[in-house]
């Protein structure tokens, strides 16, 4: 690991709180697309 | 074939569909690559420490959140001319993302301000200005998710959108006269490259452009998500109205 | 005045001339209320046409509108003054509200507050009038005035009516029940045919 | 339009949201601040304008829902707009009828609210004219906001949620003004530029409403 | 009750008065001061503890009149007075509810709020305790101002008239609690006497309401 | 039950066994809604007695007390918690509600909403219903089968019920005027008297 001095604190709970907020976006971006597109195959079959 | 036959839904979907997982991709290994470079492979700022690493996330999110406003106003105004519903959704996929970018940005500037100013929060213009915009952000996405009718809900929205936008400038200016405030200036402009040596400079370069290419592939990403939502609603209102109304 | 198509009703048409009236029917939730709404223009039909009405028209919803804390009086009198006519005296007697004029209309009966609403119509003397279930709350003689109303004072001086209501108003009007034009799940319509 | 002014201004006086609503909540501010903060005579002076501009604009804000709301519930919305007035006319006339409950009764009563906030007297006309241009600028954003959340689920906190950002400016130029009056500084910028927002919202905001007043009442 | 408890919040979230409206309530008031008394760290700090304190009252006393007003509009109070559930519980319901949408949010945002506004770190522990105990007092009190006033015209103004007094108490004590901890001083009694009057609130309020109701509901 | 004596009624006295109904009838005004807000403890008479309603009460005002921003579903199973009763399957049948069950009902139409309302009678299951024009913006259809609801379900199993209406319900309940009752204007009463 690198060293990153005094600001080792900052520097990685900004990057980490970053990351998690990108990470999060795009998590559920997909994850919601994936339930709508299950959910629009399954209405087609039903009401097609 | 003109441009406009793109703002039909299923025209959309079968466009873009194919390219949307390759963009995922790209991005991510743009982002990485920017990401990596920056956070490993950068010396430190003699005035920031190892702090000048929180650059590579602050200043991409920073710009992100500002252009996903702009997209929005024009998605906004194509949807209120021409109607088209595809533009309408845009402006709706984008705007989460948006409030993500700017909350990025406000929580990395926070973080940063506690070693550099030694405070979290200073009621500086630039910052000030980001906490409206995150206001702007959230009242918007609220607005869409209150109204049940998607085509009100489109309408209202753009005019918020517009609204808002002429009031966004407004508050830029006022924010700047109220309070001169601590933040850099504006020293990544191209013309003053010399501001900021090149080690710095071109993996946040990199970073940006990732972060672009993030934007962008959610975006598609989402609008396709929503007009499926809208396809499903569309055909259960359909069967919904098949069914009599009294046995 | 002609329309046709929308998701609730569809190809409902018809045309009326000066001093005739019609009587909508059709069961809770068939969409008379959406019927007079858009005549009235207060939503956009989604295909379809509707000529005539507009600024000729007066519209007279389930809720009366009354706010509790103005006189009948105020109430007729806001009424007059916003559609720039006069408030004429005999409003009170046409619709037996002479004895409760100073009375807050929030003390009201629930007939006596209906009768105020319909009041509203003669105060502002449009040509069309919609009216969506008039009679609600009023007894038998007071169904029986609005109903004079209507025929001596509205459509006897040239004026339109188009009326939903559930009851028998003892009037000799055409009705049109809209259990035919209720919309058939292949109707399209409105911005969700883009996704269909 | 003067019909429906007369009757919003009655119906406010008689529900109890009309001038007197609007002077107690001042009142109530200024009596509580002092005893929320401590009585220093030198930090009320200092933070009254301040305090008094805040107060303008919770007062607007928290009676926003007035503007539409109750005539959308009791019904008489749909019945004012097949009326013959334009639902522009009908939009600048709940913006004033609500800034006459709101606004004047501020700018009236603020020579007095400044002496219990210990205001020093130099600042008071910078107060008052900021106060007068600025509150009606609050009234037609608020009409906007409201028009635009009318017969919404969440209504109200919306509503605050999008015209608080919409009055970050008035507000900025407002308190700045009367602030720079205070200190002897020159204020005549912000007061120009809070004029001008002003008449740009008076021009401008009626349409965008109305618009979003015939959206909602589909 | 405790269904109406579940229906009062329920109602309090969808129709956008609940948690989020306390919240958004006080993040706005936390924005707006700034924007109003200017950006100076020192000030801030110093009037940050009365600015919240004032706050959660403002917040207590303008959604007052949702206690009962709207269940009295809508015709649903007979038919809740008419359930087989005391009087005495629905005015405590009713209070309840109102705490947890405008008190609850107050008392859990602080610390962000404080932030905010530069409130010193040792301050936050004395300012939640006194925010804590308070705000339900204040909450029974205005649920028994509301009902004198249910149905009244004119009963928004009124009722502030009314509650105004009797938050006062309240306000000083657990102002003084919270400004006395930011400076380091003993803030026992102050915290001890708040304590004594939510307690008594609690204890009494509830059968005055009940009384009230029982005669506004004729 | 009885009771009598205040300013707008006068002398008006009845009691009713298990299984009986009475319809109140009278003008707009007379005093119906008056009447049945009495017996529900709603305001006190100014002489007179009132006995076995109270608590056995349910009362059905001009107003539903519907709150739009609730689903269908969830005000019903409100009104069953506040009474401590179970939300029974069929209300849903016995009002035709079904269908609309996870509609806001804010989004119900006129007739729809009064169906909610009614239906509130059948969750809440009193054995005193007093009931105010129960059937307003009803169509033909709905009255009969709340008709029979109040017949089958409810005065069958030993319910009693007090309705103010003007229409015809097709019930074979007797009816009562309230036309005599009318207080006359020297009919004294409540806490003016002493100062008389
Ligand atoms: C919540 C707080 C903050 C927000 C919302 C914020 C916002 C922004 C924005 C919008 C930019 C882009 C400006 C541009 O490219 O023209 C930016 C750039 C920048 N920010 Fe922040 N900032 C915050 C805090 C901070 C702090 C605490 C620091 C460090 C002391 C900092 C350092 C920088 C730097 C070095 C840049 C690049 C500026 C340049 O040279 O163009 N920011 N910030
Ligand atoms: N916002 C909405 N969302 C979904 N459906 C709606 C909405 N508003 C109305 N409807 C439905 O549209 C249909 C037509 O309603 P409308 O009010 O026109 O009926 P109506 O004929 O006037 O009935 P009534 O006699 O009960 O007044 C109803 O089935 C109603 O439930
Ligand atoms: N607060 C009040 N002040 C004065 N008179 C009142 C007040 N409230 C009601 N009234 C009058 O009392 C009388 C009885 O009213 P009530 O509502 O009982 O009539 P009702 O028989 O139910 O009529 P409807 O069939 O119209 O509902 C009416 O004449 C009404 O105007
Ligand atoms: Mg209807
Ligand atoms: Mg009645």
């Amino acid at each position: 690991m690198m060293d990153l001095g005094k600001y080792a604190a900052e520097v990685i709970s900004a990057w980490g709180i970053s990351l998690a907020l990108l990470g999060g976006l795009v998590w559920w971006t997909i994850a919601r697309d994936r339930k709508v597109r299950a959910e629009l195959e399954r209405t087609e079959r039903d009401h097609g | 074939m003109s441009i406009w036959s793109y703002a039909n839904p299923r025209k959309f979907l079968e466009t873009t569909a194919p390219w949307v997982p390759w963009l995922m991709w790209l991005s991510a290994a743009v982002l990485a690559v920017g990401l990596v470079w920056g956070f490993f492979f950068t010396p430190e700022a003699e005035r920031f420490g190892s702090s000048v690493k929180i650059i590579y996330l602050h200043v991409p999110s920073a710009l992100m959140a500002i252009n996903a406003w702009l997209m929005m106003l024009v998605a906004s105004l194509i949807w209120l001319v021409r109607r088209h519903h595809v533009s309408a959704l845009a402006a709706r996929a984008a705007a989460p993302i948006g409030m993500v970018m700017t909350l990025i940005a406000l929580v990395t500037g926070a973080i940063w301000g506690q070693p550099m100013w030694g405070t979290w929060w200073a009621w500086d213009p630039r910052l000030t200005s980001f906490l409206i915009l995150f206001l702007f952000y959230l009242g918007y996405i609220a607005l869409w998710a209150a109204i049940p009718d998607p085509d009100s809900a489109a309408d209202l929205t753009s005019v918020l959108c517009l609204v808002g936008s002429v009031f966004a400038i407004l508050s830029r200016y006022a924010v700047n006269f109220w309070n001169q405030g601590l933040h850099q200036g504006a020293s990544l402009s191209l013309d003053s490259q010399e501001n900021v040596a090149d080690v710095f400079w071109l993996p946040l370069l990199v970073c940006m452009a990732g972060f672009v290419l993030l934007f962008v592939s959610l975006v598609l990403l989402r609008t396709g998500t929503e007009i499926r939502a809208r396809r499903i609603a569309a055909m259960r209102a359909r069967a919904r109205r098949a069914e009599p109304v009294r046995a | 005045m002609e329309r046709g198509g929308m998701p609730v009703l569809t190809g409902v048409s018809f045309r009326l001339a000066p001093g005739q009236g019609l009587v909508l029917r059709g069961a809770n939730g068939i969409g008379k209320t959406t019927l007079l709404r858009t005549i009235a223009g207060l939503q956009p039909q989604l295909s379809g046409s509707i000529e005539g009405a507009g600024e000729r028209a007066g519209y007279a919803s389930h809720a009366d509108g009354i706010k509790p804390a103005l006189t009948v009086t105020e109430t007729l009198q806001f009424w007059a003054d916003l559609y720039r006519s006069t408030l004429p005296e005999e409003v009170f007697d046409l619709f037996d509200l002479a004895d409760l004029r100073d009375r807050s209309a929030g003390t009201l009966s629930a007939g006596q507050g209906r009768r105020l609403g319909l009041a509203r119509l003669a105060v502002i003397s449009r040509e069309v009038l919609l009216l969506d279930e008039p009679t609600v709350s009023l007894d038998a003689f007071s169904v029986k005035r609005f109903a004079s109303f209507l025929r001596d004072h509205h459509l006897a001086r040239g004026g339109i009516a188009v009326i939903a209501t559930h009851i028998d108003l003892g009037l000799d009007l055409p009705e049109m029940d809209l259990t035919p034009y209720r919309a058939a799940p292949e109707a399209r319509g409105g911005s969700d045919e883009a996704f269909l | 339009m003067r019909a429906l002014l007369a009757r919003d201004l009655r119906l406010a006086v008689r529900a109890g949201g009309g001038f007197g609503l609007g002077l107690a909540f001042f009142l109530i501010v200024v009596v509580l601040v002092p005893f929320g903060v401590g009585p220093e005579t030198a930090i009320l002076a200092r933070i009254a304008p301040g305090i008094l501009w805040v107060a303008a604009l919770l007062a607007a804000l928290l009676s926003l829902d007035r503007i539409f709301a109750l005539d959308h519930e009791d019904g008489s919305l749909p019945l004012l707009a097949t009326a013959p007035l334009p639902l522009e006319m009908l939009a600048l006339a709940k913006a004033l009828a609500h800034w006459i409950t709101t606004g004047l009764p501020l700018v009236v009563a603020a020579p007095l609210l400044g002496v219990l906030l210990h205001l020093p007297g130099a600042a008071m006309p910078w107060l008052l004219v900021s106060l007068a241009l600025g509150t009606p600028a609050l009234s037609l954003i608020g009409t906007f906001g409201a028009a635009l959340t009318v017969g919404l689920r969440r209504g109200g906190l919306l509503m605050s949620l999008i015209v608080l950002p919409l009055y970050v400016p008035v507000l900025i130029f407002g308190a700045e003004a009367a602030r720079r009056g205070a200190e002897g500084l020159p204020a005549a910028t912000p007061l120009l530029l809070l004029a001008g927002i002003a008449l740009g919202c008076a021009a401008l905001l009626p349409f965008a409403t109305a618009a979003a007043l015939r959206v909602t009442l589909r």
